[in-house]
């Protein structure tokens, strides 16, 4: 609807009359947005408005989700990822996705990490080492763990937890990350230190970020996408700078939304 | 860091989805292979034979050209109508007794006996049949082995089965059903019977089938108490032979027309179960659509 | 080295197969000859007795034996699914394709419970207790109860040879227990004092021997003992056969040449049938 | 009013109500009643035969001494055929209903509906199809072999609906979260959910050999009766179920170790429900962990 302006070789996602449905049910529909590289673009909105169906059609996760129906264009680098002959699994391995709850696998910390890098190729154990030790640092868990990295990971705390699936992500160098509510799980000091993660993260990766919180999509998002719901099905109604969406909203909606004047 | 696509992934991909394909036409072909392999042998005995004289020649004595199985399919329905009558109120009943009345370690110890009991091979009832609850029996009104005798052997074995359904179709009704119930004043007894019953019976007559299925294919523990003799029983101290056990007896020896008539008795009891297990099917259907629709 | 290749199913399945094709293979592998006897219950217990004397004579040999009926050792030799089928009666007619080699003559009798005070019965009181008309031993002898029957399934030969001698049919008879094996018969009347059946001597006296509560009833007044086995008195003789399909060749021939031999006299006299007479 | 509150629930209960209640303790006492009967008898009679000879010693004299090796020895071997070839088949084929097909799809469903009729089918008939099919059309004689390939196409529905719950029982977080990092569907499959799925697996395993153990009518025809020790898988072999109803049923004096037999048969059942009880329990817990 409203393009950011921003030139074209700065753009990561170019999103083009995206429509997704579930069976017969329309779940967003017609969504045209340009997502730029590095920094973090939140999508806020009512529930049910398919700010999630969006951040999925984004690494093409929506194609494992029953019954999902996805049409429409989007382009990285000038090439329509939603293509059948497009390679999802290579396309995932440069989107890293972090799901709402936290999702590490039930096995060591060590093995959460290492699965990944394994599976796609890297074979040198001091590598994968390394990788892990840069990882565990950069989500700053590496002085957290680093004397049980054996142990389940499932007894880490949750926002160890979601630090984990963070790094989980990072190993495989993605050029942006997926956040499905990366917070909304978690207790107030968990949330305060990974938000901070996100703010050091976003200098070097492209993030999009889906949140119920204004506060923090106005504290971490340089750029803000507000979607509604009409008639059951969602939509976008307005994108832009973070100070233009709560400063000066164009459409009444976002203006009500933004001051909280309408659940 | 962007490794090589691999084709090796889709070669394991490929192999994967072949295989377990493949093995799931195969499982699901075994139904038709054994139809297939028990129609074929029975094949004789229907083609020269028939399927009427089954049903209407007196007795059964193979070698004096005589295939009557109707005293067998009376003594299968028989014993495992007896059965059922005997075990079906005691394990509904224990049912309702565990999960409404029992003290809750009362409640697990029973449990716990029903779950061991489940677990007991066939031939160890018939085991016990033999030598304990034959003789004593006997002492009744020989011979001992009889109709009674397989009847309250197989009870004692299906009625595991029922009892754990029941009460699972019982814990499956809402609790706050029984709550309002009690609210309003009613009794346990009342509230037990009147409300939850009927929303459990479903689930409860769907084990009995279960019961009643397993009741009339059971062959050993049958055939070590029942006697054996081909007759129509004019009590329940009189002997009688099961299909089931019929088979069990003679295929060892049989040969040419009487095998595959033993074969062709097979085929009855096969379209027997599939019609129970439809039945079952049925009732399952009828009891998901009964909820949706009042929830 | 690729995931998929290293799959866990597979892996198990790759363990399982070698376990398989290791345990096929030492079939294959072994040097046994193995031969298979199968048919009648009432020659089983010989022929396992005469099979392990063969066997010692011969370690590269083992010799398997399966009960199943006399119908079933016809059938087997017939079909090649046996090297021998044990047969407890006489060929037939119909069954010209087979050669027969009888090893030993059996006799069958009536047993009782030890308990049960009978000592003999003649023909027509016999007939007239599977027939039902007398169905309670006190119409007999002075012991109460209600006579519990015990007939074999269609088609076994012991029932056979009991027809001919009652000249009953099959359909004529009035049982309670059906059995199917002898070993079953005298089980069933061991346990049962108001049983009676009908079982080759030479089983019942082993276990006579061996101090089951069991007594073989006088036949037509004549004692089952070893002298009127032998001397051929009893009522129901039957021939104990092993049938080959046409002439038996290698390891079949030795083992039936074995079998007929005067070295397996002495089993025989412990299952107390007779030689075959010449 | 208090007329109407008088004439309901102290007129419905009284005596009535009374028979209610003791029918309703009478009932299970009943049950109890008759299988601590059975389970008594059968300890009291088994109990003396059992000792470490029993377990090492060859059946003599038909049975009635001796011990039960050879008949341990074939009731493995007839297993591990069952399980060898039904384990892998059963887990392909709970791979395909699970992962490879919706529950919607006609071939998912005929394969449901087959595997449930196939449930159904009485195991004396298992037995003849067994002997038709492997003893005699393919050649195997009354062998383990034929017994153990009867046996596995007996446990395969049973196998493949625990086998089908037990993948189904990942959770999807984590079969979302394995796709998120890149990983292929069958890297999903092979590194995350079939690692997770063990304890599940391993309890269909064990109902299914528990099924195996208990089993007396589909072997008796298949294979067979000999007692001797098994030297190949082509022998036929004695298996427990069948050695108790030998010996309960043509040896006399064999109860005594038809009792000693079922009580190690009894042993064997209960290690083995116990296994499926410990893993149920610990693989709740780990749920628990995640939730």
């Amino acid at each position: 609807m409203a393009p950011l302006d921003v030139t074209s070789d700065s753009i990561f996602w170019r999103v083009n009359d995206l429509t997704v449905s579930y069976g017969k049910a329309l779940a967003l529909s017609s969504v045209s947005i340009d997502i730029r590289k590095t920094g973090v673009t939140a999508i806020i909105g009512p529930s049910g408005c398919g700010k999630s169906s969006f951040l999925c059609c984004l690494n093409r996760l929506s194609e494992m989700i029953p019954g999902c129906c996805v049409s429409g264009r989007i382009e990285i680098q000038r090439e329509n990822i939603l293509a059948t002959r497009f390679d999802s699994t290579s396309l995932r391995r440069r989107v890293g996705l972090i799901f709402q709850k936290p999702n590490p696998f039930p096995m060591s910390i060590r093995r959460n990490l290492e699965l990944p890098l394994r599976e796609h190729g890297m074979r040198d154990s001091r590598e994968v080492d390394s990788t892990i030790t840069r990882c565990l640092t950069e989500v700053g868990l590496w002085s957290e763990v680093k004397d049980r990295l054996d142990a389940p990971a499932l007894s880490l705390s949750g926002g160890q937890q979601q630090r984990l699936c963070i790094a989980r992500a990072l190993v495989l160098k993605p050029d942006a990350l997926l956040m499905d509510e990366p917070c909304s799980a978690l207790d107030p000091v968990s949330t305060a230190v990974v938000e901070s993660l996100i703010q050091s993260l976003s200098k070097n990766y492209t993030i999009v970020m889906v949140t119920h919180n204004l506060r923090q999509a106005r504290r971490l998002g340089s750029d803000v996408a507000f979607f509604w719901m009409r008639d059951g099905a969602g939509m976008l109604i307005e994108a832009g700078s973070s100070d233009q969406i709560f400063n000066s909203p164009r459409h009444e909606l976002t203006q009500r939304y933004v001051l909280g004047q309408v659940a | 860091m962007y490794y090589p696509p691999r084709s090796k992934d889709w070669l394991a991909h490929k192999l994967l989805l072949f295989s377990s394909r493949s093995a799931a036409a195969v499982s699901a072909s075994v139904l038709v292979l054994a139809i297939a392999v028990v129609t074929l042998e029975s094949l004789p005995a229907i083609r020269d034979i028939g399927l009427w004289r089954m049903l209407s020649d007196e007795s059964w004595h193979p070698s004096s050209d005589s295939f009557g199985l109707a005293p067998m399919l009376l003594g299968t329905v028989l014993v495992t109508v007896l059965a059922i009558v005997i075990a079906a109120p005691l394990a509904v009943v224990s049912a309702v007794f565990r999960q409404f009345y029992a003290p809750r370690a009362l409640g697990g110890i029973y449990r716990r006996l029903i779950e061991l009991l489940a677990g007991i091979p066939s031939v160890v009832f018939g085991l016990w049949g033999l030598t304990v609850l034959v003789p004593l029996i006997s002492r009744i009104e020989p011979p001992g082995a009889s109709l009674l005798a397989a009847s309250l052997v197989l009870a004692l074995m299906i009625l595991p089965t029922i009892e754990l359904i029941s009460a699972t179709a019982l814990a499956d009704v809402p609790h706050h059903h029984y709550l309002a119930a009690r609210a309003l004043g009613l009794s346990r007894e009342q509230a037990v019977w009147k409300v939850v019953m009927p929303s459990a019976v479903s689930g409860i007559c769907a084990g009995t089938i279960l019961g009643v299925a397993r009741a009339a294919g059971e062959t050993m523990a049958v055939m070590m108490v029942a006697g054996n003799v081909v007759q129509f029983p004019d009590s329940v101290f009189a002997p009688v032979r099961t299909l089931s056990a019929n088979i069990a007896l003679e295929v060892a020896y049989a040969v040419d027309l009487h095998r595959a008539s033993l074969f062709a008795s097979g085929l009855i009891m096969i379209i027997m179960t599939l019609f129970a297990f439809c039945c079952a099917e049925a009732i399952a259907h009828s009891r998901k659509s009964y909820r949706v629709g009042r929830a | 080295m690729n995931a998929g290749s290293r799959s866990f199913g597979r892996f198990s399945v790759m363990g399982f197969l070698a376990v398989f094709v290791l345990s096929v293979l030492s079939t294959g592998v072994s040097a046994t000859e193995r031969l298979m006897v199968t048919g009648s219950s009432s020659v089983a217990p010989i022929a396992l007795e005469i099979a392990k004397r063969f066997e010692a004579t011969r370690p590269d040999v083992q010799i398997e034996i399966q009960t199943g009926g006399s119908a079933r050792g016809i059938h087997d030799a017939r079909k090649g699914l046996a090297d021998i089928g044990m047969v407890s009666r006489r060929l037939e007619p119909s069954e010209g394709d087979l050669t027969g080699h009888t090893i030993a003559l059996d006799a069958v009798t009536m047993i009782t419970h030890a308990k049960n005070p009978i000592l003999g019965l003649d023909r027509s009181q016999i007939i007239d207790i599977y027939t039902d008309k007398i169905d309670d031993w006190s119409q007999i002898e002075d012991f109460k109860g209600p006579i519990v029957v015990v007939n074999k399934a269609d088609g076994r030969s012991t029932l056979e040879v009991f027809l001919k001698y009652t000249q009953l049919k099959s359909n004529g008879i009035k049982s309670d227990i059906i059995i199917g094996d002898n070993e079953q018969a005298i089980k069933t009347v061991s346990t049962n004092p108001l049983a009676i059946a009908y079982v080759s001597v030479g089983a019942s006296t082993y276990h006579i021997e061996n101090g089951l509560p069991l007594r073989m009833v006088a036949v037509d007044g004549v004692v089952p003992n070893a002298k009127s086995l032998a001397e051929g008195n009893l009522p129901m003789i039957r021939e104990l056969n092993f049938v080959t399909a046409g002439m038996p060749e290698g390891l079949t021939a030795e083992f039936i040449a074995f079998a007929t031999s005067p070295s397996v006299a002495d089993i025989l006299d412990a299952f107390y049938v007779l030689p075959p007479a010449e | 009013m208090s007329v109407a509150l008088d004439d309901r629930p102290t007129n419905a209960s009284g005596h009535g109500r009374l028979l209610v209640l003791a029918l309703t303790w009478l009932a299970p006492a009943i049950v109890a009643a008759a299988f601590l009967w059975l389970i008594g008898d059968v300890v009291l009679r088994g109990i003396g035969g059992v000792d470490w000879n029993f377990i090492v010693d060859v059946p003599r004299n038909a049975g009635r001494a001796g011990g039960i090796a050879p008949i341990i020895v074939s009731t493995f071997l007839v297993i591990l055929v069952c399980v060898a070839v039904a384990v892998p088949l059963s887990l392909f084929a709970a791979l395909f209903l699970a992962e490879f097909s919706r529950a919607s799809v006609p071939m998912s469903r005929i394969i449901r509906l087959s595997l449930n009729c196939l449930a159904a089918v009485p195991s004396i008939v298992f037995g003849i199809f067994g002997n038709a099919l492997f003893c005699v059309a393919l050649g195997m004689g009354y062998s383990i072999l034929s017994g153990g390939l009867t046996l596995a196409c007996m446990v395969l529905p049973i196998l493949i609906r625990t086998m089908e719950n037990a993948i189904r029982a990942v959770p999807e977080d984590y079969r979302l979260g394995a796709a998120a990092l890149g990983l292929s569907k069958s890297q999903v499959i092979i590194r995350v959910i079939l690692p997770l799925s063990i304890p599940g697996l391993l309890v269909g395993l064990l109902l299914g050999v528990g099924r195996a153990l208990a089993e007396t009518a589909a072997l008796v025809f298949t294979s067979g009766y000999v007692d001797r020790m098994p030297s190949s898988l082509l022998d036929s072999g004695r298996t427990l179920s069948i050695h108790i109803l030998d010996l309960s049923m043509n040896v006399a004096g064999g109860d005594k170790n038809a009792y000693a037999s079922v009580l190690v048969l009894g042993v064997l059942i209960l290690v083995i429900n116990s296994g499926i009880a410990a893993l149920l329990f610990f693989s709740k817990r780990r749920s628990g962990l995640t939730s």
